[in-house]
């Protein structure tokens, strides 16, 4: 995460995992000040074209934060800020690509659904449902062959399991044995339609029961300290070699993406009976002997990050009309 | 007069018209149907004809696509959306070659009396993946008609006239122009004929052809260009497959000019065939090349001063169409 | 079936089941004879084009021939032929078809891969493995609203099975409840490789399990009793109104298509130490107490019947290349 | 001069010695390994390099296309067979929005080295589904570069060239050159530079445009035209996307007359971006309107007598170029 993410704080040398759990509440307070402030930036018309937030599933970008490596690549859809973020794309970077700057990390011309970056090995969020899957499995297959260390990790939400991409994904993956973590993240609803209505198995992971050789797990996805040991267990399990599809649950508070009136959904959005995962996270915490202190310092500091970047962002340039036929090929 | 018909209206007052007619009809899409539509197309359909003929889908277009077709050969009359027409990436199989393809390959024993609505846009920072009209690619496919609405009354007309098709039709919509309002409410049923374009404006000095949103920025463009003393024939082509040749070659005939817009990427596009029929078929009567104004080749960026540097617009139109009649621009066109 | 697939023997009033079991019989061995034919007149230049045979999981057919109705629809394959018969098409107009005459079953146009017949509900034999399932998926849901009375079945190999055209079509014939047979022929072989090498389930149907409502069955599709039973069982689910997915397991004799020099093969193809199913058929016929003799008339007439077809065939006319732009658009 | 050398010895040579020499270059698709590829192009790579270079991959072009892709994004070099174009139907996605945009959207840090090697191909009875020459669609898309190699030589040079490319190169092979011989195998590694046309014949009277299998029909008819008094530039583009236009323009500003050949449907093909081209751009050398000889616009029929009349062939070209040149058709072209 180096410089980009929000910074580590002080490891206490015999824990460890509590250094991990630490960093992971500090990744997922960043990711909630940032999902905020991109609705408020949709809201108020700064931010172009459309924005979909991750409020209610950070905990396992907290936990993918502290599993993944800067050589692992990271793959991930049209709701994958807080990926992004938790891979360690810098919030500034973030910001100013939902703003349409050169410094984002895209340069301004992929936007929320299309975020890039070389550097941290994002190999792009993905306005399509579906295809990221795919090219996971296949990163992951040219990633070993080149022996590059790291896995690939891709997100994707449980609506993606419609797709026959995902299906014959899963069969290659299982063919190929490949070192691909299929992360997906079942927030119950695909757009306006949740789980039940369409979905005529019981979970996303069953489906890929029958393929030999891919290992199956589930977490809950608003625990903190549930999902840090699911995702690292999906991590250990890539870098043993083999692919792992792990589902964990959570729950999107806002809409399908910002400005959704949300007229389909009759517990009107928001936390709901669900948990906050920042809360769980917390208790979990301090019930690890952390001074709630701390983690409001954390929280202050990362909301102060949050700002911070967007400032930075908003004084960067927008792209030069004079270059827009610039980088159709690659050079 | 009241001008307060919406785009998005005529789609919807068709559709539900049809579907409150023919029982055959089925509405089919991801969220089409409790959710009323993910741009509120289909808004009223599931409360008023139920989830039998109202079905909303999975994210599985290759599926539920051919599926389609498969409803459209058992004599049902199927409509079924693809929420963008970028994700035809998803399902182009069964249009290019199922739907495409069994009347021919049938002998003509068969149909396919498929309705596909879709929609593309350029303008809102939609970027790469949900920008792009790729309307010329389906049009390359034999078989497929292709319907490009540009007003209210005719999105209504066209729609109307693609479930009268017995064979399969791409509706293409433009979101930018759902919250378009011209026009009044059409009688019910009322339809607009499959390949019969358009007179917008009529004058002698250079044929304008358009359709889709594009339209829209020839429309603008055209008092100015009265304004520099030329007299445009807008021809709002409606539908691409069938093309009405005839009505542009009767303006060409007349204007001795032409000049094609659209908000796709130029190259490979629909004004590189209508150039080429233009120039090769009306040789003698040209008096000036044709102008095409498009998208430059590139995926549609996100950034919205790129994006705008990307697209035809009324000043890119105003100076092609005086280009076409020899007229020096009258301010650098964008990039 | 009437007078398009061969003549029925007359049925024994008391005995229906031995009645179709014995047409089912001569459907086996008149689409062998046909697929040899088939063969021959590739090898002889005759067909234009390419040619798939199904020789060795005539049982199938045979079964199909018994189960299906006039108003059920059939989709099939590149290996279709057997199927077109067995719904009824005529030998003259399967024949034709493959000659590319204007008495063919697609008045030429379509071909061994693209047989149509609206008079028998044949709605396509296909050259791309994966559209006809989402196909006959829709079909039977269009059918069920439309009150046709029929269902829809269609066949495919397991090579399909990798395809997301299948897996999407499952969860929309789950979903949609439609009346749709899925009946897969496994014969072991997806073009030239075998299919433990690709396939890492174990079977075709396995993979549909987790779909709520999808009844799933299997049978040794070489045992002509034994896919009269299953292909009769996938109907009558088909018929209360779900969907059904049957994997009857053949054996392909031939190459995947005729001249194929089938390097691939260890076994060097043929019926190999496989049972043949019209032998297998014959004893099963013979137990049940049918005598040789009409068993040994039913394969003489079927033979003479593709014969005849044939000769009948070839005295059609070639299509007018002045037609070649008719039937672009339905009428 | 032993004149030997096979259109699929070209592809598979250089195939080859990229395997041999690049141990990223990987190769994937259905049946390109243990079973030597379905027209044999991969004979021999399996036993060579192994299954963890050569990759046979269940019916699932989606994933396994893909998947290539991603594999190129990790620094692999694939390539991956899509065994008929036609079967671009079942994953045009990962091209469409994956591989054709992801340079463009990551503002150029990430590239996809990417060969996408198919085949195409009319004239065989293969019907509907399997005869499609589509390269025009892929053309309209920013970001894929479309190769379309006409002999030995070129079909290993540009394969070669499609290998060095930082990005997504469509290598479309026609299969019914496969077993057409000419010139000698190139030195290991030859390379041709992709949007470099050839110029095949040199004359003055007519520019002819070819590419693919369709140039065959072209070299047939140039000696013919000879006779008729006419002397062609007959040019090879060998590539669609770059299109050495140049190369066409310096031809056209001699000759002042074209004619285009190829075995795409005519509509919104090739031949109209071309004709488009040209007629703008050179609008005041152009003598005679541009012809363009292609497919009717129907799927390809299966009865010989069908896909025959809907072809080009040597006497189309023929006539094509006479009545460029103001001379009458020889005799009546087919339908
Ligand atoms: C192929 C394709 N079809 C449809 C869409 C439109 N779409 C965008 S997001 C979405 C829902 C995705 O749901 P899920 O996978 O559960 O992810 P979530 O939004 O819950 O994170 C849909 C249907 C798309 N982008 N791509
Ligand atoms: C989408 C697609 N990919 C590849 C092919 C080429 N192909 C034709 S048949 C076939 C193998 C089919 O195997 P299977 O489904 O088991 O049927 P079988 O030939 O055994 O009857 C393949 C790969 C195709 N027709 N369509
Ligand atoms: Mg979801
Ligand atoms: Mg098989």
């Amino acid at each position: 995460m180096t410089k980009a993410g929000p910074s580590a704080s002080a490891p206490a040398e015999d824990d460890i995992d509590q250094d991990r759990a630490l960093r992971a509440f500090e990744m997922m307070v960043t990711i909630r000040a940032f999902e905020e402030g991109a609705a408020a930036g949709y809201r108020s018309s700064e931010i172009p074209g459309a924005v979909h937030v991750s409020i209610g599933q950070e905990a396992i970008a907290g936990a993918l934060s502290v599993a993944v490596r800067p050589d692992d690549a990271l793959l991930s859809t049209h709701r994958g800020h807080g990926h992004c973020i938790a891979k360690g794309v810098s919030l500034e970077a973030v910001w100013a690509e939902l703003l349409g700057r050169t410094t984002g990390c895209s340069g301004g011309r992929g936007g929320s659904m299309h975020m890039f970056s070389a550097e941290h090995n994002v190999l792009g969020t993905n306005g399509i449902v579906g295809p990221n899957i795919s090219l996971a499995v296949g990163h992951a297959l040219g990633s070993r062959h080149i022996k590059h260390s790291g896995v690939t990790v891709v997100m994707f939400g449980e609506g993606a399991a419609a797709t026959g991409a995902f299906h014959e994904s899963l069969q290659l993956a299982s063919l190929w044995k490949v070192p691909v973590v299929l992360l997906c993240e079942n927030n119950s609803f695909t757009e306006f339609t949740p789980f039940e209505d369409w979905a005529t198995f019981s979970s996303v992971r069953s489906l890929a029961e029958r393929y030999r050789g891919i290992e199956l797990l589930q977490c809950d996805g608003t625990d903190l300290l549930a999902s840090i040991d699911a995702v690292d267990r999906a991590f250990e399990i890539a870098r043993a070699g083999g692919p792992v599809l792990l589902e964990a649950y959570a729950r999107r508070w806002h809409g399908h993406y910002e400005g959704d009136p949300q007229r389909y959904r009759a517990d009107g959005g928001g936390a709901g009976d669900g948990r906050d995962p920042l809360e769980v996270g917390r208790e979990q915490l301090v019930a690890k002997g952390i001074a709630a202190e701390v983690l409001d310092e954390i929280a202050a500091r990362s909301s102060q990050a949050v700002d911070d970047a967007l400032i930075a962002a908003r004084l960067a340039d927008e792209p030069d009309p004079a270059t827009v036929l610039d980088h159709v090929y690659a050079a | 007069m009241t001008r307060e018909y919406r785009y998005l209206d005529g789609i919807r007052d068709a559709l539900t018209h049809q579907m409150a007619t023919d029982d055959r009809v089925l509405t089919i899409g991801i969220d089409v149907g409790r959710p009323d539509g993910p741009y509120t197309v289909t808004k009223g359909l599931y409360a008023a004809f139920g989830g039998e003929r109202v079905l909303d889908t999975p994210i599985a277009e290759m599926g539920f696509v051919g599926a389609a077709v498969g409803a459209a050969m058992a004599g049902a009359r199927p409509m079924v959306e693809l929420m963008y027409l970028d994700f035809i990436g998803s399902c182009l199989e069964p249009l290019l070659n199922q739907a495409s393809k069994i009347s021919y390959m049938s002998n003509g024993a068969l149909s396919v009396p498929l309705v596909v609505r879709t929609q593309m846009g350029t303008g809102g920072s939609a970027a790469a993946q949900h920008s792009q009209n790729l309307e010329a690619m389906l049009a390359h496919i034999p078989g497929l008609k292709v319907v490009v609405p540009a007003t209210p009354t005719d999105a209504y007309g066209l729609l109307t006239s693609a479930f009268a098709d017995p064979g399969p039709v791409i509706y293409i919509e433009n979101r930018s122009l759902y919250r378009f309002r011209s026009g009044e409410r059409p009688d019910d049923g009322y339809a607009v004929p499959l390949g019969q374009a358009r007179t917008v404006t009529s004058g002698d000095d250079v044929t304008l052809i358009s359709y889709s949103r594009a339209l829209h920025d020839c429309m603008t463009a055209v008092p100015q260009l009265q304004e520099d003393g030329i007299a445009v024939d807008l021809i709002d082509l409606r539908s691409i497959v069938p093309l009405d040749f005839e009505a542009v070659a009767e303006s060409v005939r007349r204007t001795h000019r032409a000049v094609i817009v659209h908000d796709a990427v130029e190259t490979f596009g629909v004004g590189a065939e209508l150039t080429a029929r233009i120039s090769t078929e009306l040789f003698d009567w040209l008096d000036a090349p044709v102008e095409r104004v498009a998208a430059g080749y590139a995926p549609s960026p996100f950034a919205p001063s790129l994006e705008r540097a990307n697209l035809p617009n009324p000043e890119r139109v105003r100076n092609a169409v005086r280009a076409a009649c020899g007229l020096a621009a009258v301010e650098p066109a964008a990039a």
